[in-house]
């Protein structure tokens, strides 16, 4: 296991502490919790976001973490939900008096992680809701099963919810903007390498040097199917192809897209898939109004990619334009 | 039979253990189809669980039982820690007030620490989780209260195991491993595991030195 | 080699592509040259900085081209130096009329390319001035030798020459502060594993799974030397200890920070040694104005990190502080 | 011996060959102690060359050299790129309007070549660098000038070779390798190693069929 470390069982604390000695203008953290605030917290009247998960997904998400996105990040240990006490304590950290929005990727330890902490919460009186993120086309949605993860789109819903509650916006209206988002999202990632959790020493899967897993998540686990490598190109037309399925757009439309690293990828290879979604859209009619190519939710040293694509309206447009200042996104 | 409170800490200790010793096994089941920490969460939960019950022997069985769980919510996160969580937790409840549980007690604590789980889980039977090991326990143990504590704790134990090993054959339909669809199958689900595994050791130390 | 490219041979038009696509608001293309420049080029009457090397660094150095720092980037082939045609297209398509300086990193290469191009420009009669950044103490200074190589601190050469340039500094100005900060930067770096040229297919070196190469470079040649795993704090105090032998500073000192991945190392990496890092200037009475952490001068896939300290006066701070809005450096 | 334009793009041609077939191995010395792209660049960079000049055989040896150092310039990048284009750019000056060359402006084109790469690279003898292969080489064929084209050639090749394996036994002090301080030695450089190749190939094609 070659990282670069002191000792597995501390890494989350020890990057936290690393983080808020980097970038005290943003974050703080909360005493003996694993939580990130940001450093105004908390702000008068205005509702806060809490949104969190396992760790090793850095910059999220305590890099969201301020003006215009996150109040908090709850970082699990790696790859594991946080529990619902550390949530609640980020609860309580960030909540203005206008009440509080949980942001919770559709995972099963997620989802009654966060639950639980939103119950607690409601018990002494803080106003509480969530919305549960759940982006990923690799997984067919059922009603038998959990249904679809949450993966990178989950930024937009930060950037997205985190602006309207910046401008003012009530408990209801950030919410019904967030589930705008959600409704709106659709992503698909693969994976060339597995990555190792520290506390667990060996790599989560094994792959051949010829070998891709399509329909990967982020934490490690086996995506939906494996296949020979394919040209940058070719993965590109197959997650476009069943965003567009999922997600049926017309002429004219316009959407933000996101072109997301794990990790171990270079950024160079991402804006060869970007080439050609960009290409894949123009050629449709579909009007491109933002693209973000980078790490945005990642999955340890995992070498891999994700794409995502936001349907935009006039509302949703504007809130993405809006400026937010974080660790991780800025936008002037 | 009867538990007592340090009784049901040595219990709760002997689970600790068998958690930790199998703490690279679980994680290794739990990558094969999930994200491989289920063994790295469960041994932290266990290890404050033991540290927070060990001086607990003057509390009743109902409370031990309730730090438990609440050690295993703030300790464990991700599903298993909720899950095992509630299910400590409703335990607790069911037996709330006693310093010593009988083997009807006993049958309550599971049945109360199955409904936590697929209340906080909903999940049923066949989907590939925590329940294929643990219901089918409970079902025996009750199945076979009348022949004694000790039949029926063999049979419920046994009964988790065949629940945990079908859980091979099964595609996931709860939790994580349920992503990778078809690809669950082949697969032994690492929560059934866990809970077997708990199963066990409950079982082992309670029939210890027992004769019938 | 598992990289998602569609073939070796044209990753760099096609990831400039897919860059100009991503951000038509910040960039364009110059056709038939793999060059990136502001989307507002030539900006009048202002001094234009020109930067650039070999591929494979990615954010830089198109990256960084936008208001307030770079008005072009040179992209050569995969880590090898652009051509002194290319530069020389970029020198005239970004001249304002005010005098183009080149931030050149010390590399034989870069710096006989960019000095060929620039000859080329005077020859047109454009004003074209130099620096050339070596932040990298691993490497031995000595007059027998081209002296140290320019690596991560060269992004700290963009940021506050192009902080100068846009507030209006002349040639001469701009040239001044850009040397200043050349002055007052140091940088060392180290690597866990090796990259592979996407044309060459196969690794630069071969490293064992206990191993690290100390003195990395930003080229996949190897470093200056071979060691074991270090832990995180131990690399971090080697890196300190060299970097504040050859810079000495004191108690009250300001220094900017950067703590860079190569690529292939996750942000969760980085954090521990930023907070390694701070907890030795912390412990020195060095006081940290901000740190950086993040990818800003890559090396592929590599998996590795080097730190860049950077001495602050009142001049380079207001400069740091000011805005800028590229698509990898951004500040409000 | 005398080299005509026809000749002369011929010799360059064997050249750019030699170069393409030894892509990976100079690519490979390459990454011993630089950044593993030397034969990539190279070849790259001959491959535009042999499309510039195969409709030059009209043109005079001293066109035909400066646009060879030209397009190795405006293709090459890195290090090599500037040092062998302005090489060729000198050599190109050193007989501009020549039809034909003999074995003297031969001489003065390896002389001109080399005065153009110590200036460009501002290299000695002995920093392992392209200057201890051209350098004994140049000095051969001077030393032997009088003994005929064909036994100096020789002389010059073997002394190219001769300086190409002595860069194994020093210390890199310009260039990419130098970074590696002392780590440098026990290897090869790759650009003694290219200018002996081609000063390889130059020879057998003058040699060609030649007698004495
Ligand atoms: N809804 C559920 N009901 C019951 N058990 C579940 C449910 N979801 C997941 N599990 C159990 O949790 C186990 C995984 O636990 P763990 O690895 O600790 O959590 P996570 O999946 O969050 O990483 C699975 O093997 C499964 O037995
Ligand atoms: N200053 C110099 N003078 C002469 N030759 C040099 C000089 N610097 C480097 N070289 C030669 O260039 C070769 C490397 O070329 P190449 O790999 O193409 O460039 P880069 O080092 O930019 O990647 C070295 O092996 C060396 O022979
Ligand atoms: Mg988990
Ligand atoms: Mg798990
Ligand atoms: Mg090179
Ligand atoms: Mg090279």
């Amino acid at each position: 296991m070659k990282k670069l470390i002191n000792n597995p069982e501390v890494v989350v604390e020890e990057m936290l502490q690393g983080m808020v000695a980097a970038y005290p203008q943003f974050v703080k953290k909360l005493e003996g919790f694993n939580v990130v605030v940001r450093a105004d917290a908390p702000v008068k009247g205005k509702v806060a976001l809490v949104s969190g998960g396992g760790s090793g997904h850095e910059p999220a998400h305590a890099g969201y973490v301020g003006k215009g996105m996150l109040d908090a990040g709850v970082a699990g240990a790696v790859f594991t939900s946080p529990t619902p006490d550390q949530i609640f304590e980020a609860i309580k950290a960030v909540d203005g008096g206008a009440g509080v929005l949980l942001i919770i990727k559709n995972y099963t330890g997620d989802v009654m992680n966060f639950q639980m902490a939103g119950e607690m919460a409601e018990m002494e009186g803080i106003k509480v809701d969530s919305v549960v993120v759940n982006d990923d086309v690799a997984v067919e949605n059922s009603t038998y099963t959990v249904g679809r993860r949450g993966i990178a789109g989950t930024v937009f819903v930060h950037k997205i919810a985190g602006a309207k509650a910046q401008a003012g916006g009530t408990l209801e209206e950030v919410k019904v903007v967030a589930e705008k988002v959600i409704k709106n999202v659709r992503s698909m990632g693969m994976a060339l390498t597995p990555c190792i959790v520290p506390a667990a020493g060996k790599p989560t899967f094994t792959i051949g040097e010829d070998e891709m897993e399509i329909g990967m998540g982020i934490h490690g686990e086996p995506g939906t199917t494996r296949t020979k490598l394919m040209k940058a190109d070719e993965v590109v037309d197959h997650f476009m192809s069943k965003i567009l399925a999922d997600m049926p757009m017309e002429t004219g439309d316009e959407v933000a897209v996101m072109v997301n690293g794990l990790s171990g990828t270079p950024l160079m290879e991402l804006f060869i898939l970007n080439r050609r979604a960009s290409q894949i859209l123009a050629g449709k009619g579909i009007k491109i109004y933002r693209t973000f190519v980078g790490e945005f939710m990642t999955s340890l040293e995992m070498a891999g990619a994700s794409i995502t694509l936001l349907k935009l309206d006039e509302e949703l447009k504007s809130l993405l334009d809006a400026p937010a200042d974080t660790p991780a996104f800025k936008q002037l | 039979m009867t538990v007592d409170s340090a009784k049901l800490i040595e219990i709760i200790e002997a689970m600790a253990d068998k958690i930790t010793e199998n703490r690279e096994y679980l994680t290794q089941l739990d990558s094969a189809i999930g994200d491989a920490d289920h063994g790295i969460n469960m041994s932290k939960g266990f290890r404050a669980v033991v540290g927070k019950i060990s001086g607990m022997a003057e509390k009743d069985c109902g409370a031990i039982l309730k730090t438990v769980g609440m050690t295993l919510v703030s300790n464990v996160g991700g599903a298993s820690g909720p899950l095992y969580g509630t299910a400590f937790m409703r335990a607790g409840q069911a037996v709330a007030g006693k310093t010593a549980l009988d083997f009807n007690d006993l049958i309550s604590v599971l049945e109360a620490a199955l409904e936590g789980i697929k209340d906080r889980g909903k999940a049923e039977k066949g989907e590939k989780t925590i329940v294929d090991a643990l219901e089918p326990a409970v079902e025996a143990l009750k199945m076979h209260r009348e022949e004694g504590s000790r039949v029926a704790l063999r049979e419920a134990v046994e009964a988790a195991r065949r629940g945990m090993e079908y859980t091979k054959e099964i595609l996931a339909r709860k939790g994580r491993a349920s992503y990778l669809g078809e690809r669950s199958v082949g697969h032994q689900d690492p929560g059934a595991t866990s809970s077997y595994i708990m199963l066990e050791a409950l079982t082992a130390r309670l029939l210890e030195g027992k004769q019938s």
